[in-house]
Formats: C-alpha cells, structure tokens, sequence
C-alpha cells in the first residue's frame, strides 16, 4: 500500500502512537539510567547518584564474557540452522502445490504458537528418555526449532513477491537448477533471509524459558541475567550488558530495514 | 522442408482442465506466427510447452525435427520474451542481457561486448549499468529482448510482449519488432489477444479457442474468409448474421460475416434492410453507426463526412452480395 | 554405587547446590570469605547453584551434574529414597569427630546406621520485622497469621510475607499446637486429616493478608525495602542482609516457638569430582568456617568448637543464634502418611498441591 | 534498427546434457520435481516433524501416567487419574486464571498496538518510518528480564510511579484502583494488574509487527473509496480498516496469547503468588518433580493453541504473520 | 447555466512537480466529459481534485456553482469508478454497492432493494452473494459502477475504467456506459490514454499534457482540428509534417497535421511528393503503407482492396491542399 497520499494522522492517532511508543521506551531509559547508578545492592528511586564504574567492572568479569560467548554461538548456530531449514520450507511450500502443504505451515508455525514452555519441557523429557545429556546441542536443538519460523515467514512473503517468471526466465536462457538457485533465486530472497535471519537472532538471544529447560547447567546470557538479578549485588552490571546489547545492535537493525525495504522496491519494479 | 516447431495432437490438460486440446501445429522457420484468441483460449500454454515450461499430456512437439519432450528449458534452443518481462531485479541491465552467456561460461569480457551489441540492436546503447527499476515499460521491454536476443535461439517467443505499453509506444514497438524479426529471420511466435495486432503483425496467423485451434492462415484469410462464427466475431469487428436473417437477404440459410465498411446507409425508404440506428461512435478517419434491424444488432463503419443519420431515426442498410461471406459453420 | 574408600587427587572442580548465604567467597562482604582458601589449597574450584526451596533442591539434584547439595531436613530423606545420593565414609572426614553429637546420628539423614552426608549448620525459621513499626518485639506470630492493626495503627494487610513453599504449612501447626490444643497436635509434620484442614484455614486467612509470598532469600530483602512489608517468617541470613544495609529490621523467636532446619552435605550419586567433594566435605566442618557462616547466616554450626573464638561470631554468637535452643526447634522433615504420632497422617504431596490452591485462593 | 550485429548461428535446436553430477541432478530434479520436493522437504520435516512433534507426543503421553504419592516416582501405567487431578478446583482456578489474562492482554494489546502500527503503516515515511521500525525493533532486542525488573521499579509500592504521582498529587488515584477487588493489592507489582501492564508491555512488539503488516497491505484507494462513498474518517475506519487488520491483529494476538498462556517469569516477578500455568507446569515439574501433571497442564495451552491457530487460519492469518 | 464543475486557474503542485497547472475547465451538466493524455499528464490529479482526495495548491473548484475547496470527499456529492476498482474485499458484491447507503443510514432492506436494482442496471442482478474476488474483469468494473451509481452522484469520476478491460470486454463496456450515462443524464468525466476510446465516448475532451490542458472540445474538433503539434500527433496517427516540408509542398512555412487517409498513393512519377516504401501492415478494412519521404516517415491509409506498392519500392504521395491542417503552433 502507498501511504495515504499527503494527508497527516488525525490528532488522536498521533497521541496514540506517540503514547505508545513512550511507553515502550521508558522503561528502557531506565534500564539505562541503573547502569550508572551508585547503588548497587537494590534499585532506589531516584538514583543517589551516578557513575561509570559499572562499565569497567563489567568489562572484568569473566561471568559475562563467558555467558555471552555461549549465547552469541548458541544464536548463530541456531540462526545458521534455521536459515537453512526455514529456506528449505519456504521454497517447496510457495513452489509448489502438495498434499500436506497445509500442514507444513502449520508445522513450522507451531514451535512460535505453542507456548516457550511446553518446547522447553517436551524437549527436556524426549532427551531424558533418550538419554541424552545437556550440551551446547540440546540448547541448540530448542532455539532452532522456534527460529525456523521466523526464517520461513520471511522467506515465504519474499518468495510470494518475487515473480515464478524469473525462474523460468533463468531456465529459458540456459541456466540449469542450481545456476538458477545461485544467480537468481538466493541474490533475490537474500534480504529476506538477511531479516529473519536478525530477528532468529534476536529470538534466541533473548530466550529463557525455553533454556532453562534445555540447557542443564550452562548459562547462556539471559540464565546468566536470572541469576544475577536475584541476586542484590552488583545489579547494575545486567543493567550494563542490557545496554549494551541495545546499543551493539542498533546498527544492524537499521541496516537490516534499509536493506529489506530497498529488496521490496527492486523485487516489486520486476513487473 | 521441416517445421521450426511441429504439435501432433498435443494437449495439456490441468486436471479437468483442457489447457490445450489436441493440437496440430506446424510453424515455419523464419515466419512470423501470431497466436491470437481470448483469455483463457490456451496461447500461454502453448508458447510455455515450446519452451519446455510445461509437458504436454499428450501428442508430441518437435522443433526444428527434435523431440523436445522430456527435454528441459535451459537445453532448448529456444528463447523467451516474457509479458512481464521477467527481469532480474537484482541485475542491471548489462547483467541481464549477458545472463545467457554467463551461464554458458562465455567471458566476461566477450558477453559484454556481445551484450552491449544486443543493446545497441534495441536501441539502448549505453544503458547497461541502469538497474531495471530504472527504466520505463517500453525501455525494459527491449531489454528483455536483447536478453532473448543474445542467445541467437532458433525459435523467438513472446507472449503478449505489447500489452503493457500504451497506445502510442505499442505501434512503435510493433513496426519495430517486425522490422527485427525480417532482418534476423529467426522464428517468432507472438502471442496475443488484440486482433489488429496480429493481423498486422504476422505472417500467419492461428486463432485459439478454449484450447483448440479454430482457424490458421494468413491474416487476410482470416480476416476475409473466417471459417466459424467465432473467428469472424473475435478477428475484426465483422456483423455476424444468424442463417436465418441471410435466408431473408439474398443468401443460403447459413451463418455469414459481413464487415462493417462494407455496408451502406441509405435514405429510410430506400432499398435494403431496413432499422433503427442505436448509437453512432467517433474512430477518427470514420464514424461507427449502430443500428438495429430485425432484431440483429449491425455495425456499419463509415468515412467521416459522409452524413450520418441521427440517433433513433430510421435507416435503410444495404451491402453488395459478393460481399456477405457465407461460413463453413452451419 | 560403592563408598569411596581413599581419598585421591583433587578434579580441579566442585558443584555444588546450596542455599543462598551459604557458600560465600567475599564476594557480598570482604570479611566472609571460605571459598577462596579452600580452593588455593586443594585446587579444586568451587562452582555453586543457589536454590530457593528444598523443592527445588531435589529437582535440581534430580536433574544431575551437581557433586554436593546443602539439603534441609525436608529433602534429605527424599534424595535418600530417590536414590539421588550416597552414602559417606566418615573415614575419609577426619574432622567427623568434632561434629556435635546431637547432630551426629540425625535420622534426616542416617538411614540403617548409615551416614548420607554430613552436618552443615542448623536454625530456626524467625520472625522478622521492621523496628520502625515495632519498637518492642512482638511476641507471637499471630502477627502474620491474623488480621490486625499494627503498632503504628495501621492494619497488616499487604504488609507481612509468608514462605512460598509447602514447608509453611509446618508454621501454621506449630503456631496451631499453641493456640488449639484441642486439636490434639504434637508434631508439626504430622497431622490428621482434622489438624491438617485448621492448618490449612488459618493459611486461608493468611492469604487475604499476603500480598506476595517470598520465594527468593533475595526479593524478600528488595521487599522489606521497595514493597512495605513489615513482618514476615524469615531466616537469620536475612535480617543480617537487612541490618548490614542499616534497615531498622530486628527478629525474634515468639513465645510459640518456631520451625527450623538443620542441613546436611550430601553428595550425589553420581557426583563427576568425588575427591574434591570429600574435601569440601572436610573443609565444610573447619570451626573458623562453622563460625564464620553462623555469624554470616545467623545460624548455628555443626561443630561445637567453633562457637569459640570465633571473631565474626563473637563469644556470644552461639547463644544469640539459638544454640542451646536445639530442642525447642521443630527441624523440617518431609511429612510421610505412616507418621510416628498418630495413625496416618497427611503427606507431603498433598501438601504441595493443597499449598498452591491456598496461595491461588481455594 | 540495425540488425547486422546478431544473426543467428544454426546451432541445434535442442542441446544435449551438460554432463556431470550437476547437470544430470537438474534435469532429474527438473523431470521429476517430487522428488525435489521430497528432498526440500526432508530435513525441515525431520527436525520438526520427528524431533518437535515428537517430543511433544512424549510429553503428551506422560499426561497419561501417573506419580507415585508415596515415592514420588512415576509410574508408567495408563491412566486418567492425572487428568482427574488436572481438573481439580485450584488447578480449573490456575486455568481460568491464565486464560482471562491471556486474554486481556490479548485485546490491550491489540488497543495499544493498533495506533502505532496505524501511524507506522499508513503515515510515517522516510526518515519517520525507519525511526518508528526501529521504536518497534529496540525494545524487542532489549532483554526481556532486565525489562521486567525495570518494571518491578517502576510498580513497586515505593516506585517509580507512586513518587511520580506523589509528585502530581494523584496518590489518591493509584490508592482507589488498589483497592479495587481482584485487579487491586497492596501495590501495583503485587497485583494483576502489576502482571497484566508487564505482559502487555512484554509483548506489544509482537502484536504490532502484524498489524502493521496487514495495514500495510490495504489498498490506499479502499480508504479513499470508502470516503467517496460518503465514509466518515470514523466510518471507513470500522467498515474498511478495522475488518482488513483482523488478519493482523488476530496474527499479533497468536504471539500475545501464547506467549501469556505459558510464561512462568513475569507473573513469578511481578504478581499475586497466584500461580499461572506456565508457573504451574514450572513448579509441577521443577520443584513437585510431577512430570505427569506438568505434561497434563501442558496440554491445556496445546488445545487452546490447537482451537485458535485453527480459527486464525480460516482468517487468512497466517499470511500476515 | 452553471457549470458541473469548474476549474479556474487550478494548479496542485508536489514540490517541484507540477501535476496540474494552472487549469482552467468548465465541464457542462449531463455531458460526456473525457481527459485525454499520456501518462503523468496530470489526467488523475484532476480527477482526485474534483472528488477531493487532493486540494489545490491554487486557483479555486466549484461543483455546481458550489466551492469545493476545505470539503472532505465523503461530503461532496460526487462519486469515483478508481481504475483498478478499489472493491472492498472483505464485503460481498450487495455490501459493496450498497456501502455508500449504510453510512448514510439507510436500514438494512431498503439498501439491499437500491442496491439490487443498481445490480440490475449493470446487468449483474444476482451477483449480490458473491465476494469481488470471484469475478471477472468486467464484472468488477460493473460492480464499481453499481456502486458509484447507488448513491446518485451529481458527478461521476471515472479513471481510466476500462483500462485493465481486454479488447473485446472493452467495446462492449464503451457502448454500455455511454447508454447509461445517456440514460441517467448524469455528468461523467471520464479519465483515459486511449485517444480511440475518447473520441468514440466522450461529447467533448480535453487534452492534457505536462499538468496543462493543450485543447479543449468536441471529438471532431480534436482530431480535424488540432491546434497543436502535441495534440495532432496524440491524437489520432495523423502525420505531422514539419514547417520547410509544409513550405516546400503548397502550405505556409507552419507546422501541419495530415491525416493517413487522406494520402493517395500512386504511381512513382506520379504527381505529388516521392518517398520509398518502408513497411506496410494489415488492418483488416485498411492497410497502413510506411513511406519515407524527404526525411520524413508517413503513414498512408489505403482502403483494404487497393493495390499496395511492395517493400523498398519507390511511390508517390500526394493529397489534397484543403487537407493539410495547418496548427497554430509556429
Ligand atoms: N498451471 C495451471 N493449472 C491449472 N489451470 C491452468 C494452469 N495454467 C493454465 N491453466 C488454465 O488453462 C487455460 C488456458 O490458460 P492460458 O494461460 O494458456 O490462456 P491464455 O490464452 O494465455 O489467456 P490470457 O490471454 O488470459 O493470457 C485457462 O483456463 C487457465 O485457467
Ligand atoms: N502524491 C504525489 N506526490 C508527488 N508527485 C505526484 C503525486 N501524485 C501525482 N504526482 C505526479 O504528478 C504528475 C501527474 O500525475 P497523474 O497521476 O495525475 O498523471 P496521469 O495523467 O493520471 O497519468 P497516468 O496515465 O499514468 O495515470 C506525475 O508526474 C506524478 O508523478
Ligand atoms: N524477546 C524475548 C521474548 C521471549 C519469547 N520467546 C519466544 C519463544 C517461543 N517459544
Ligand atoms: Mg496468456
Ligand atoms: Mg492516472
């Protein structure tokens, strides 16, 4: 849809998306604000006062690094996974009528729509009776499980943009499957792929609930946070990593919306 | 002599679905063939099974005397011009000519000369680092043509390569295509709806119908001497008469056409049929006159400044026996 | 799984399950620090998982991966059943013989003679609260149990905690065995159908008073200061978080008396580094670190001797923590159908889910 | 034109085979596209269909065992007794509970999402559109427990929204809602209503991404249609907007509703001890160690999913996920 | 008499593109009113302005003698067929047409009778159940129309309604709609590319090019009479003959428009102007001979019948002095 064409938001559209969206960064401009507070112990309202000292003490504790080592793999390999397997998915559903199509979406749609919970303790029970121990793979097996989908709906939606007639175009010309896999069909889902591949990211990134049942007792970077944050010491430090994180992926997140836009016009000008 | 691409009683059938039905089908090397029928009537089909797109369901294809079934699109020498054109988006215009070739391993350095030639035959010279984004119908329209182009295949289709330009640039491109076509002499096969294109267009012409061939022949063929109702209605705009009506007016109790120029307006009590003129229409270099006349709708085109009876008043039409044409449909 | 018989090299690592407050390497307080020392010696670095209920305890011990657990009395007998822990040469404990005799023979974690584990420290659960509102303290736990207004003239709704684990049902007996004795109550952990439903009512009416029950050693102490609780069951280890941050936050022990735990070291069964547990399981009976962890915790330790001398505890640290009260405290246990006191008796799941109907409201 | 450039050389009509692996794979995948498919298909299928699938019918099927009271320990017999205790009255309360909150979430959600994803889809452009994508994007990668203990601060009684309305005067106000029944409490982070602003909050992104997705997909010319025709702005938006976002709308509400059927953090952070399902099914396989009821407890969550997802379907809400 | 609508010195500007400028318009109650041009000409921006998706960024509209400027469009009594019909698509075919009725509170039966009957005027009674998605083309654009019509618009907008139409479909919806719009009495304005369609439709057109308006008047008018280069060469497939050709051969030093039918071929030392032949196309009544004479490319007309010179061969051109239309423009 074009926007609607030189006409501003009525006055209450506007308050309420501007609400809205206060409200959701509030409460994330504190989270930044309890990065410098003094106080360390619990959270006073308002801070007494203000330092950086929190940053070189996060910067020392190996806690953090090691957490933050395992979540980062974790996320990659789990994103790596769902790439493929959400690619994979997308590419026979929208290629192809089948029997069953149906159910694939459905199945792919399921591990996002069930609740974190029941991924995380059905998982936990099949390694149990199978007797499998916790490791870097269980945890892997939860969050890529979830991040196909977001892979698959990307991919899906870009599949459905781009024209059937560009693969036939490749055909026609003399390119065989694979060279018309390589040179039409990955250059024009790459964005695509490229956004949900960031957002598989951020999934995993983030995910507790499903961990905590997956990953015995290794901490990823969120298990990490849980734990720091019962405890009244040095709380701003997740407060810092919090931060951090926002700040570190800013960057990709706008670079990743620029380069889905700029995807949409060029696959939509095919016509 | 053997057909560029032969059909022996092909049909395509998508389920209850009769694509294409039992075609027969020979084209001839370096003519320029038009496909014409309604929506629906199967030309896409047809072009798509000479690409190898789709199998046939039954009968078979041959083009230059090989069989193509089983054969996929990137082995057929064979190459298309697509309605959408089908441009890479993520290629500029050099890279998508030179598509071909590269997947043929030719150079770099050689599909980029052999491209911006094809170019320069489209009248595009130095667009090639443009993306397609960039440049209009009419531009990409040529760009998908020296993309086809550059393959040097042996049979050239294009399905309804004209129907998203406007009025204006649709004639160009027409003059400019045939000309192409003449001087190359590869086979085209052009697919559209519009009738005054492919009368004007093509050597020959064949008129589909809920996937069957009605008619082929060369456009005056056609036009003069449509073998069914359907073809005399769908190619021109020609009256078609109900047997029953040229009983009446001079002829045997068949179904005839009767084109519009041929007929005369005359004074109401004059010689002829007599009717009712309904709506009266502007071309141009002529005026349409609708009249209504023992329940048949007819249409009589004439020059401008002849005079024109007025909406609603009485008319009589009258038109020379030799040229109501009688049909083989009864 | 066969006892180890002689001790070998260190494995470089030891996990352990504790409670929170109970294995500190001066991480909270530069002063409170057993960890540190013992891991320079023996090279065996100390890795700990804090846990806020017995439950949770036994899940994670069930889950495996963890070579020590500092379990309540309330667990220890499950983790025996449940084949979750072995048993321990006190030959390879030279200090064993220091441990209290009282403590010696527990039957929380001897079974046939046989020692699954060793003392660790013991306690009562107190009352804890805000001197701010009592300037006297109060002297029953009907503060927590029953509506009223407080001193500064205020009702105590919203205002106090209770423990958010089945366990509480044992606070609300023996606060019943003062105040009903016509409902024929002896032991706390063991109650007929009729004792168990008072129990249950009188933690009905507790919950109208709740706002949110603690679960966590940590929120409660956030809650004492964010939330305006005033009173609440708690443990020492608290009050002492409270007090070192300057709160006006004291405890008590009513006039009912209170329940309490005694906890044991106990090692899995299939613990990955037995030579370093075992020398935890030394180390853990040494009386500096006895001493230091009953003034940390506000507890009481395992070893008589280091109720002396000890420069954190004071002379009269043993006292202040109850030590000569061991009698008077009802240690948890995990209540059984086939009960000593009468003919059967409630058991413990029941009292789980009864416990999460009460806090839901039923 | 010119056409002396390309003349065509009399290359066969029909190439042969390009030889090799490569080429002798395509034409077969091209002859046989099933079997493309079939290949496509497998590893996804493999991963979710036998691991995910069957896991979750491994846990189904403990919902049919039962727990040994005495040892604790499961007993791996057939049997509906879990089920009988499932339905006890405190569990039905944990049930309901949930699910009116699932469900209230849900629609503020969607009331507080819909003005956002409105102005996103239909008003901002250029430098406001990326800053609006961004708004939505930052707070779905800022950690989701740092977000709920700053939540904590902001709710608890002496946080940062009583000194906030202390400061306005409005005290009074926040004191009338608490003592309200059911909604009210001592202090806001140990109400529901505490729960309910922090999974709101939690989950907004989620229910706006869709939304936007969908408002993005109606034809700017519906509205002018619909204004054409004599459509107040308030009319084309609940004859014309409206009914085209429920696709989105019912796809956000997908996240929101799961995402609240079985979190067991938030209501465990802020909240009444009340317990909720994801809590439940925490507890009853964490710390009960009853692995029967927490998979009997899990199927309730499976069944409304099944119900929904279902319904959201005939909506045509999955293209707008 | 007021005018339907009237633009004086209208201009809708965006930045630094000047969509519509300066635009002075006066359309007559109950006429046919076509905007002709190419595309980007500003022929939607107009329309948008009549029915208020646009204000202008100067100069002043008024509908029937009332201004319109600051009136939202669901208050003017004004209705839009959008070229790609803008059907609801969650609303069924009766919902669709019977909008405009529900939001101005018309109960629930009576809407359905008006709108049934609105139905019945576009010849799809019985297609209320339907959802737009299950019809065709044509079936839609009616739908719009009905839909439009229901609500009895002073004015009716139409923006290129047949454009998405194939050839066929669309010689019949042109004959249908200007049979309704004769029998409503209703003023259309009607927005198009397709000098044919205008000039066969309309009673009086306006040509438009870069936001200005070249020429406004009857069918006859604009094709004979061109008063332009831009219009001449739009409009029909006049030739326009530039100023030393025009001097050269019996006209003022002036730009001129020559129409192809009126050229006669003959004989190559024949009278007249000599040319080669470059391309000749079947019209079916005609064909269309390409000549280029003195530099300049021509298009002949000859009746169909008529002996045509072949390609590449030397003819001669010539008509008659009273034909050649001399334009204003120098
Ligand atoms: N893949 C397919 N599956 C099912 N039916 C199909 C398929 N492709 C074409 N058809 C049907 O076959 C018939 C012929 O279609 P085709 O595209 O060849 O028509 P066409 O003459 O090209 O029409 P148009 O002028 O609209 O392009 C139509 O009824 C169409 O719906
Ligand atoms: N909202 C807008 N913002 C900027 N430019 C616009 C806008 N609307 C129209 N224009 C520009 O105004 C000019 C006239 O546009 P308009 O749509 O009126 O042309 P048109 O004659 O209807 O063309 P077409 O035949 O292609 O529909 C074009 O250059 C167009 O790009
Ligand atoms: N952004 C963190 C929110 C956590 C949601 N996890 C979703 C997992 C789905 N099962
Ligand atoms: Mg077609
Ligand atoms: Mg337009």
């Amino acid at each position: 849809m074009r926007s609607d064409r030189n006409q501003s938001a009525p006055l209450g559209v506007k308050l309420a998306a501007a609400a809205g969206l206060l409200f959701l960064h509030l409460p994330i401009l504190l989270i930044f604000v309890y990065a410098f507070t003094t106080e360390e112990k619990s959270y006073q309202w308002p801070p007494p006062g203000f330092t950086l000292d929190w940053l070189s003490v996060t910067w020392n504790r190996p806690d953090v690094w090691t957490a933050l080592g395992l979540s980062v793999k974790v996320a990659v390999v789990s994103t790596t996974i769902a790439l493929v397997l959400g690619t994979l998915c997308a590419a026979a559903v929208s290629g192809t009528k089948f029997f069953g199509r149906e159910v694939v979406s459905l199945l792919v749609i399921l591990p996002i729509a069930l609740p974190g919970i029941i991924t995380g303790i059905a998982l936990r029970s099949a390694f149990n009776l199978a007797d499998i121990p916790f490791s870097f793979w269980t945890i892997i097996l939860g969050h890529a499980t979830f991040c196909v989908v977001v892979v698959y709906n990307n991919a899906v939606a870009r599949f459905r943009r781009t024209s059937g007639s560009l693969v036939e175009a490749s055909m026609d010309l003399g390119a065989d499957g694979f060279q018309t896999f390589r040179h039409v069909i990955l250059p024009n889902i790459g964005t695509a792929l490229l956004a949900g591949g960031m957002l598989a990211f951020a999934l995993s990134f983030d995910e507790v609930i499903v961990t905590t049942f997956t990953a015995g007792q290794q901490q990823t970077l969120p298990i990490w946070m849980l734990e720091e944050l019962v405890r009244p010491r040095q709380r701003p430090v997740t407060n810092v990593v919090a931060m951090v994180v926002v700040l570190v992926t800013f960057l990709p997140i706008l670079a990743a919306y620029y380069l889905t836009r700029e995807g949409d016009q060029v696959a939509g000008s095919g016509k | 002599m053997t057909s560029a691409v032969s059909f022996e009683n092909v049909s395509r059938h998508f389920g209850a679905v009769r694509a294409v039905d039992a075609v027969d089908l020979d084209i001839r090397p370096g003519e320029f063939f038009a496909m014409l029928g309604p929506s629906g009537s199967g030309k896409t089909t047809c072009l798509r099974l000479i690409a190898g797109f789709e199998q046939p369901t039954g009968g078979s294809i041959s083009i230059f005397g090989e069989r193509a079934e089983g054969v996929p699109p990137y082995r057929r020498n064979v190459n298309t011009v697509f309605q959408d054109y089908a441009l890479f988006p993520h290629l500029n215009v050099l890279d998508n000519v030179a598509y071909g070739l590269m997947v043929k391993g030719v150079s770099r350095a050689e599909r980029g000369r052999q491209a911006e030639e094809a170019l320069k035959l489209v009248q595009l010279p130095g667009y090639g680092a443009r993306k397609p984004g960039q440049l209009s119908g009419g531009q990409r329209q040529r760009v998908a043509l020296a993309r086809a182009l550059v393959n040097k295949p042996r049979v050239l289709l294009l399905d309804e390569p004209l129907g998203a330009l406007d009025l204006k640039l649709r004639e160009n491109m027409q003059e400019e295509l045939k000309l192409l076509q003449r001087a190359l002499g590869i086979t085209f096969v052009f697919v559209t709806h519009d009738q005054g294109e492919a009368l004007s267009m093509a050597d020959r012409v064949a008129v589909f119908n809920d996937g069957r061939i009605m008619q082929v022949g060369a456009p005056q063929d056609i036009y003069e001497r449509p073998q069914s109702r359907f073809v005399a209605d769908f190619v021109g705009s020609s009256n078609v008469l109900p047997p029953e009506f040229v009983a009446r007016h001079g002829g045997a109790r068949r179904w005839a056409s009767l084109r519009p120029e041929k007929i005369r307006l005359g004074e109401a009590n004059g010689a002829g049929v007599s009717g009712t003129v309904r709506a009266r229409s502007f071309l141009g270099a002529t005026n349409r006159v609708t009249v209504e006349a023992e329940g048949v709708r007819l249409h009589a085109v004439v020059p401008a400044g002849l005079p024109l009876p007025d909406d609603g008043a009485e008319t009589r039409l009258s038109w020379s026996p030799a040229d109501l044409h009688l049909m083989e449909e009864a | 799984q066969e006892m180890l018989k002689e001790l070998g090299k260190g494995e470089g690592q030891v996990n352990i399950v504790a409670w929170p407050g109970y294995i500190e390497r001066g991480e909270s307080d530069k002063a409170y620090d057993w960890v540190t020392s013992f891991e320079k010696q023996t090279g065996c670095k100390v890795n700990v998982k804090t846990a806020a209920t017995s439950d949770e305890m036994v899940a994670l011990m069930n889950e495996g991966g963890f070579d020590l657990v500092t379990a309540s009395g309330d667990a220890s007998l499950r983790l025996v059943a449940g084949k979750r822990v072995q048993p321990i040469n006190t030959d390879l404990i030279p200090s064993w013989k220091t441990v209290d005799e009282r403590l010696q023979n527990a039957p929380w974690f001897t079974v046939d003679k046989v020692h699954y584990g060793v003392p660790y420290q013991w306690g009562p659960n107190v009352l804890m609260y805000n001197t701010n509102v009592f300037k006297e303290a109060p002297k029953s736990w009907n503060i927590v149990f029953e509506p009223m207004d407080f001193p500064d003239g205020k009702p105590n709704k919203g205002r106090i905690q209770a423990y958010d684990g089945p366990i509480h049902i044992a606070d609300a007996s023996n606060y019943l065995m003062a105040h009903k004795p016509e409902l024929g109550i002896k032991d706390p952990y063991e109650l007929n159908e009729d004792q168990y439903k008072a129990a249950l009512d009188l933690l009905r009416v507790q919950r109208t008073l709740v706002g949110r029950y603690w679960h966590d050693a940590m929120i409660q102490v956030d809650d004492f200061k964010n939330e305006g609780v005033v009173a609440s069951g708690s443990w020492p280890f608290q009050v002492n978080l409270l007090k070192s941050e300057k709160q006006p936050i004291a405890s008590t022990i009513p006039e009912e008396g209170a329940t309490g735990w005694a906890d044991t070291t106990m090692m899995h069964v299939e613990a990955a580094h037995p030579n370093c547990a075992y020398m935890w399981l030394e180390h853990s009976l040494e009386p500096k670190l006895q001493g230091d962890l009953a003034a940390w915790f506000g507890s009481n330790p395992a070893v008589p001797a280091a109720c002396k001398g000890n420069e954190l505890l004071g002379e009269e640290g043993c006292k202040t923590n109850g030590f000569e009260d061991f009698d008077k405290i009802k240690f948890w246990r995990t209540p059984v159908s086939k009960c000593a006191s009468q003919s059967e008796c409630v058991p413990y799941y029941r009292w789980v889910s009864d416990y999460i109907a009460v806090i839901g409201g039923r | 034109m010119s056409a002396s450039a390309v003349i065509p050389a009399h290359a066969p009509a029909i190439l042969p085979s390009r030889g090799g692996i490569a080429g002798a794979l395509s034409d077969t995948f091209w002859r046989r596209p099933k079997v493309l498919l079939f290949l496509m298909l497998l590893p996804p299928l493999l991963w979710l269909g036998i691991v995910y699938l069957g896991s979750l019918f491994a846990l189904l099927l403990q919902s049919f065992f039962s727990i040994d009271e005495f040892s604790g320990l499961i007993n791996r017999q057939f049997t509906l007794k879990t089920y009988g205790d499932l339905f006890q009255a405190a569990n039905l309360d944990i049930i309901i509970r949930t699910v009116v909150m699932a469900a209230s979430v849900t629609l503020a959600s969607a009331v507080v999402a819909f003005p956002i994803a409105y102005y996103a889809a239909r008003f901002a452009r250029g430098k406001w559109k990326a800053l609006f994508y961004l708004g939505i994007m930052l707070p779905l990668w800022s950690s989701y427990l740092v977000k709920i203990y700053a939540w904590k601060l902001i709710l608890a009684k002496e946080g940062i929204l009583t000194w906030f309305l202390d400061k306005l005067h409005l005290g009074w106000l926040l004191d009338a809602w608490l003592s309200l029944p059911y909604v009210g409490g001592n202090s806001l982070s140990v109400s529901f209503t505490g729960t309910f602003i922090v999974f709101v909050y939690v989950w907004l992104p989620y229910m706006i991404l869709p939304i936007q997705a969908a408002l993005e997909r109606v034809p700017g010319n519906l509205v002018e249609a619909s204004s054409d025709l004599g459509a107040s702005p308030g009319q084309t938006f609940r004859n014309v907007l409206f009914p085209l976002a429920l696709p989105g709308i019912v796809a956000g509400s997908i996240f929101t509703f799961s995402l609240t059927l079985g979190d067991y953090i938030i209501p465990q952070i802020i909240g009444t001890s009340r317990l909720f399902i994801g809590q439940a099914v925490y507890a009853q396989q964490g710390t009960a160690g009853n692995i029967p009821l927490a998979a009997a407890f899990t199927v309730v969550p499976v069944v409304i999913m099944g119900f929904y997802l279902w319904g959201a379907k005939r909506m045509g809400a999955f293209d707008a996920l």
